[in-house]
């Protein structure tokens, strides 16, 4: 049995534990806290491993022989770090769940974590699908039964985005499904993903079709991301969600989409992004992401809108990064992967607080917050300035990377569509300062409105936010410990170049 | 011991349970329940050790049966789903009793062996004549058992329905019988695919014949446009009798369909292409017809119909690949693999609607707010049927759905795929909704369930997982290819 | 001369008949009266053909047998038909499809 | 049987079969069916196929109508009055009738083995004495009579024994299910 097996299992076994009647905060926080110590531990050995490039702690159970359908598990580099980031959103979600929460509270964060896990986690292809699927139910129920706002808003809200990310889950399961079958030769059906990789290094498909499937994958996949215009689920679901479900999604579920891009429609289509319609298209539909959600960020009233939007406008330049499919900037999507997700986890924890305190989250209300919840100031101005992109904090180096990546694509110094998007993208960066230090000055500084005061959250409460502050400023300033892992990538890189 | 043995054992029981009840008026329906349930039980325990070569048939059955792993699988699966139609009788005693005063309902007991017999028999019939009497003494049983509690008028208005719509059918099943004969001068699947890969067939009057013998059918299997009966008949008829319709008598539908789908698209068929079509547009209009009036539906039990309309799509969806097989799978052993994880979802369902029921309760959405909280293990079981039915994966109903899709995928039957997909889509909606209902609502008096009602429902939803998970023995036990033989 | 394509029309007809019978009538004895009609078409074509398809100097007896089976059937199913019919009488007081309309939804 | 005789007979089928469709008085209807049915009896007797068409006559003329007849008296239900015909069922129906009469007979008349003429599918009789294995049924055959009755019998009680049993068990599900489904209980405890 492989280690990363006990770390899908466990919070799986965490559900049933609490759905038996075992105390719910400390089964979930338990192992959650495990999960994180055990990936680390993988993390340590697979640098050792990291070296070849490829494939670590596998290990495969045979679930149906034909078509091949097996329970395969393994790391490579991007599956680390997203594996990560899981242990550790995951274990400040359920963290910061107050006591008074229904135990419905952790078995759903917990669903969401084992989804996750599984399908960053697993090697098969129907495995991957399947575990996301797992892993939006929970979601789905959490926002309905209990999201913050009135019943009929949050169902409204629940059913938006069941029916987009449902409809983006069939056209995903079609575009992988035909992928399979493109790749299986004879009476063979295998939905191995190491198998299929061989198979599309030896025999890779025609450009023309790889373009087609690679579209078909991106607009299911980028349904899930809240691509551009796919996105209108993403900001109200966000908004609604109770904190810890709105921290694993956006933070973490969200980029399943991004990985699936990364670890399966480059590889077996490295052509597919490059052909000509295809990069138009993913072109403008991320500076769709970049430019017309940034702007309408700007003109949001309320925090928990801001983040929303601002959470599908950054998903934006890690489409980029894959647009680009240099080996500098998928590193750079995927360094900045983890760090907007430990960002937005970050800023939902926070604004979860200061929601349940005020019961508003206009910005134009707050106000003074600084100087009534000092530490709580300080963490916000964490995740603000991170999203943001300020250097030594993570999402730095993520989008350094990926704007030096995507600009020198050809090595050229011609200025194609990739390298204009590039130059207006960046604008992105101008306008994410605009709305986040516009809404921090609002809320931190000035004086509040009558009534709306806070306190700094208590020690055992800050662990959590502390976690994962701490989180982005060691990436920020140490990037390398996590593009150590990422040194698979180059390969990917290099067939996509050719 | 052969498995035809089994078979006369179950119409003995039938039979003998029928004479027991008139003639010792002494015994009590528990009684009843016991010896029907007992027997039932025995059979399929029987049923694992029995002969199941062709060769221990007796001599006068074997020109007529053939024992394929379809058949052998269909007969264990019709064993399964008696019993479990024998449980939910037992467990809608108090609807029963409400709607048919002061009986015993024996035959409610001894019926459902009798039906079990003939849908054995019909699984694994080699020509049309053995199909329509097996088939008949199905529907025959089955209006009765539909009007059976006779005191409600919707069960009356439920009986008519079905009667007229099944008399109907016969009559067209019958019309459809006579041209495939009158065609290719024969009335065994094995000729009838003979004469039609014969190139002088005449292929207009062959085509007619099968056009209304797949019309028949497929009122049987509630295919669309014959369709209509079905809401009315299952939201009318007793529980029991309406999960026993909608998998058992339609899975027996299902398998007399893929022997003529067979024969009928056989090698060399002159109506393959016509009949593939047909199953196509046929199986794509189900799924439509199917998915998206159950979007409106507020009443669960005329939503677990329209769900059995939409599923019968998928299955034709299934059949209709069958032409091409690159990946082993052919489309008899997809639809086989597809009842095979349609059975626990659906009589999952049906348990948790009786249940409910007998708690006082009604099939309507709002009967079921605050489930969660009356009986957070019935909720939980309940949002597990309906996850499966909906096609979410590691659920038995995705395994059955995926492989619908590749054989789709698989032969660029595009047009088919996309109403596929659309009737998913919508599925993800009418049956994540009723879940929602039950996480929310006022909570209400405790709803109890009995450890044997608890024992069964953990079956059930097992099953449902262990496919989703792992579904290689059930893949396993249709291994070999069915129409291998004509192919 | 007769052909069997005289036969055969003749038959198609009458199921023809008995099917707009069925959709167009609303007391539910004459449906179910042209019902039995389309059987006994279905069975005219099943004997035309027999007769037809001379095998060893005699018609095809083993399937006339089917014809003898669809009339026993009818029989049977007309039996408890007329007795569901009867019940849904007594509960309602008419035989029309009117009366079958409750169930909806 | 001459052409007269098979058009006579058609006629009163397909005429009688209207006016069931048609008669407003569900007596006049059950009588019309009987009488179509006696039509199609001797269409089968035109067929050779002498026993079907008596059971036929016995089956549906003597046992089925009577038992609509005693329905439809036992209810006492009275012809249709005003509004008989539902204009949409009505047009509905017609479409679909003639439809599929069109359909069926353009192909039953393409249909090139439906060309055959009744003389000329031939019955053998003496060919088929020496294939029969039963002497009853041979000595009739030779006598150069057909019969029938003894053939179907044959092909009943021996090639389809089971369907046989199945349609006896058939019957007895039908009879269970009248009795059951007409079960008055003590309703005046």
């Amino acid at each position: 049995m492989s280690i990363l097996e006990v770390v899908i299992l466990l919070p799986v076994l965490a559900v049933l534990a609490v759905w038996l009647g075992a105390p719910a905060r400390l089964v979930s926080v338990g192992s959650a806290l495990l999960n994180l110590v055990i990936l680390l531990g993988v993390a340590a050995k697979y640098k050792a491993a990291a070296a070849t490039g490829g494939l670590a702690f596998q290990h495969a159970r045979v679930v149906l022989e034909n078509p091949a359908i097996s329970f395969g598990v393994g790391v490579d580099g991007t599956a680390l770090i997203l594996g990560l980031l899981t242990a550790l959103v995951t274990l400040a979600a359920v963290w910061q769940i107050s006591d008074d929460r229904p135990p419905m509270y952790h078995i759903a964060s917990q669903l969401i974590a084992g989804g996750a896990f599984g399908a960053f986690l697993c090697t098969d292809v129907f495995f991957i699908y399947a575990f996301h699927e797992l892993a939006l139910i929970p979601t789905f129920l959490m926002i309905a039964l209990h999201g913050r706002a009135d019943d009929a808003t949050r169902k409204a809200v629940a059913w938006k985005a069941t029916i987009y990310l449902g409809a983006g889950s069939l056209v995903l399961l079609a575009g992988l499904g035909w992928l399979v079958l493109e790749f299986s030769g004879g009476s063979k059906l295998t939905f191995d993903l190491i198998a299929l990789r061989e198979m599309a290094q030896s025999s890779p498909l025609p450009v023309e079709k790889q373009g087609v499937i690679f579209f078909v994958l991106l607009i299911g996949f980028g349904t899930l991301v809240s691509l551009f215009p796919l996105h209108s689920w993403a900001a109200p679901a966000y908004a609604t969600a109770p904190v810890p479900v709105a921290m694993l999604h956006a933070g973490v579920l969200k980029k399943f989409g991004l990985y699936g891009l990364i670890r399966i429609a480059l590889p077996l289509l490295p052509q597919g992004p490059h052909v000509e319609w295809v990069q138009k298209a993913m072109l403008l539909m991320l500076l769709g992401n970049i430019i017309i959600i940034g702007l309408v960020t700007i003109a949001q009233k309320s925090l928990d809108r801001i983040l929303g939007n601002s959470s599908v406008m950054h998903m934006g330049y890690i489409f980029l990064g894959i647009a680009a499919g240099t080996e500098l900037a998928l590193q750079g999507a995927v360094l900045l992967m983890f760090g907007h997700g430990v960002a937005i986890a970050l800023l939902f924890a926070l604004t979860g607080r200061m929601r349940n305190q005020f019961g508003t989250l206009e910005v134009a209300k707050l106000g003074g917050l600084a100087s009534h919840a000092p530490v709580f100031s300080i963490l916000f101005a964490f995740g603000a300035f991170a999203s943001i992109g300020l250097p030594g904090l993570a999402n730095f180096a993520g989008e350094v990377l990926i704007f030096l990546g995507a600009f020198g694509y050809d090595g050229t110094a011609t200025v194609g569509p990739l390298q204009w998007t590039v130059i207006l993208a960046l604008w992105g960066v101008v306008m994410s300062a605009v709305y986040m230090l516009r809404a921090y000055r609002g809320i931190f500084q000035g004086t509040a409105a009558t009534g709306l005061f806070m306190n700094d959250p208590s020690f055992s409460q800050r662990v959590p936010l502390f976690l994962l502050a701490a989180a982005l400023l060691v990436v920020g300033c140490c990037p390398w410990l996590l593009l150590d892992f990422l040194k698979s990538l180059s390969t990917t890189a290099a067939v996509a170049a050719m | 011991m052969s498995v035809f043995s089994i078979e006369i054992l179950l119409v003995v029981l039938g039979v003998g349970l029928l004479l027991l009840e008139a003639l010792v008026p002494s015994l009590t329906r528990r009684a009843l329940a016991s010896i029907s349930l007992g027997g039932a039980a025995l059979a399929l325990v029987l049923f694992f050790f029995a002969d199941k070569s062709a060769a221990a048939l007796p001599a006068f059955a074997q020109p007529f049966h053939q024992l394929d792993t379809l058949a052998v699988f269909y007969k264990g699966f019709a064993l399964v789903i008696t019993l479990a139609v024998l449980w939910l009788t037992v467990e809608s005693r108090a609807y029963l009793e409400r709607y048919t005063p002061g009986g015993r309902h024996g035959e409610m007991f001894s019926l459902p062996l009798i039906v079990c017999a003939g849908m054995m028999w019909m699984a694994s019939a080699k020509d049309l004549i053995t199909v329509f009497v097996c088939l008949e003494l199905v529907t025959v049983s089955f209006y009765v058992l539909v009007a059976f509690a006779r005191k409600s008028s919707f069960a009356l208005e439920a009986g008519v329905k079905y009667l007229i719509l099944g008399a109907l059918s016969t009559g067209v099943l019958v019309y459809g019988i006579a041209w495939t004969y009158g065609v290719t001068d024969s009335m065994s699947f094995e000729g009838i695919a003979e004469a039609l890969a014969a190139p002088a067939t005449a292929k207009n009057a062959a085509l007619l014949g099968a056009a209304f013998l797949l019309a028949g059918l497929g009122f049987k299997v509630a295919a669309a446009p014959f369709h209509i009966w079905v809401p009315d008949v299952y939201q009318g008829a007793p529980n029991p009798v309406t999960a026993f319709l909608s998998v058992g008598s339609k899975a027996a539908g299902f398998i007399v369909l893929t022997r003529v789908v067979d024969a009928f698209m056989a090698k060399g068929s002159v109506i393959a292409s016509e009949v593939q079509a047909l199953l196509l547009i046929g199986g794509a209009l189900t799924v439509l017809l199917g998915s998206l009036p159950a979007i409106f539906q507020t009443n669960l039990k005329r939503l677990l119909a329209y769900s059995s309309i939409s599923h019968a799509g998928y299955l034709l969806l299934a059949l209709g690949c069958a032409q091409t097989a690159r990946f082993d799978l052919d489309g008899s052993s997809v639809a086989a693999f597809y009842l095979g994880t349609y059975l626990p979802m659906t009589v999952l369902g049906f348990l948790i609607l009786t249940v409910v029921r007998q708690a006082g309760l009604g099939d309507d959405a709002q009967d079921f707010a605050g489930l969660a909280k009356k009986n957070p293990f019935l909720a939980f079981a309940a949002t597990l049927g309906f996850a499966s039915l909906a096609g979410i994966p590691l659920t038995a109903g995705f395994m059955g759905k995926l492989f619908v899709f590749l054989g789709l995928v698989e032969n660029a039957h595009w047009f088919a795929l996309s109403c596929a997909v659309i009737g998913a889509a919508a599925g993800f909606y009418y049956y994540l909704r009723p879940v929602l209902v039950m996480f929310t609502g006022e909570s209400g008096p405790a709803l109890k369930i009995a450890a044997p009602t608890r024992a069964v429902l953990v079956l059930l939803a097992g099953a449902i997982l262990v496919i989703g998970v792992f579904p290689k023995p059930l893949q396993g036990v249709l291994k070999v290819p069915v129409a291998s033989a004509t192919k | 001369m007769i052909t069997l394509s005289h036969y055969l029309i003749v038959s198609a007809l009458l199921f023809a008949l008995g099917l707009a019978g069925v959709v167009a009538r609303r007391n539910i004895l004459i449906i179910y009266m042209c019902l039995e009609m389309m059987l006994s078409a279905a069975s005219l074509t099943l004997v035309a053909f027999t007769r037809f398809h001379v095998t060893d100097g005699l018609p095809d007896f083993a399937a006339q047998s089917l014809v003898f089976f669809t009339i026993t059937v009818a029989a049977a199913e007309v039996a408890v038909g007329l007795a569901i019919i009867v019940a849904l009488y007594r509960a309602k007081q008419s035989v029309e499809t009117e009366a079958v309309t409750k169930l909806q939804g | 049987m001459p052409p007269l005789l098979f058009y006579l007979f058609a006629l009163i089928t397909l005429g009688f079969g209207l006016l069931v469709v048609t008669a407003r008085n569900p007596v006049t209807s059950a009588l019309s069916l009987a009488m179509s049915f006696v039509g199609l009896a001797a269409l089968f007797l035109s067929l050779d196929a002498y026993f079907i068409g008596i059971i036929q006559i016995l089956v549906y003329a003597g046992a089925v109508m009577v038992l609509f007849l005693f329905i439809i008296m036992l209810l006492d239900i009275k012809a249709e009055e005003g509004k008989t015909f539902n204009l949409k069922a009505v047009v509905g129906g017609i479409v679909l009738a003639a439809i599929l009469a069109v359909q069926v007979a353009t192909i039953a008349s393409s249909y090139q083995p439906g060309k055959t003429r009744l003389d000329e599918a031939k019955l053998d009789l003496k060919l088929a004495a020496d294939y029969s294995k039963l002497p009853t049924i041979a000595n009739d055959l030779r006598a150069g009579t057909l019969p029938d009755a003894k053939l179907m019998g044959q092909s009943l009680f021996q090639r389809y024994g089971f369907h046989l049993q199945v349609i006896g068990l058939l019957l007895l599900v039908g009879t269970v299910g009248v009795v059951a489904l007409s079960k008055r209980e003590r309703e005046a405890n």
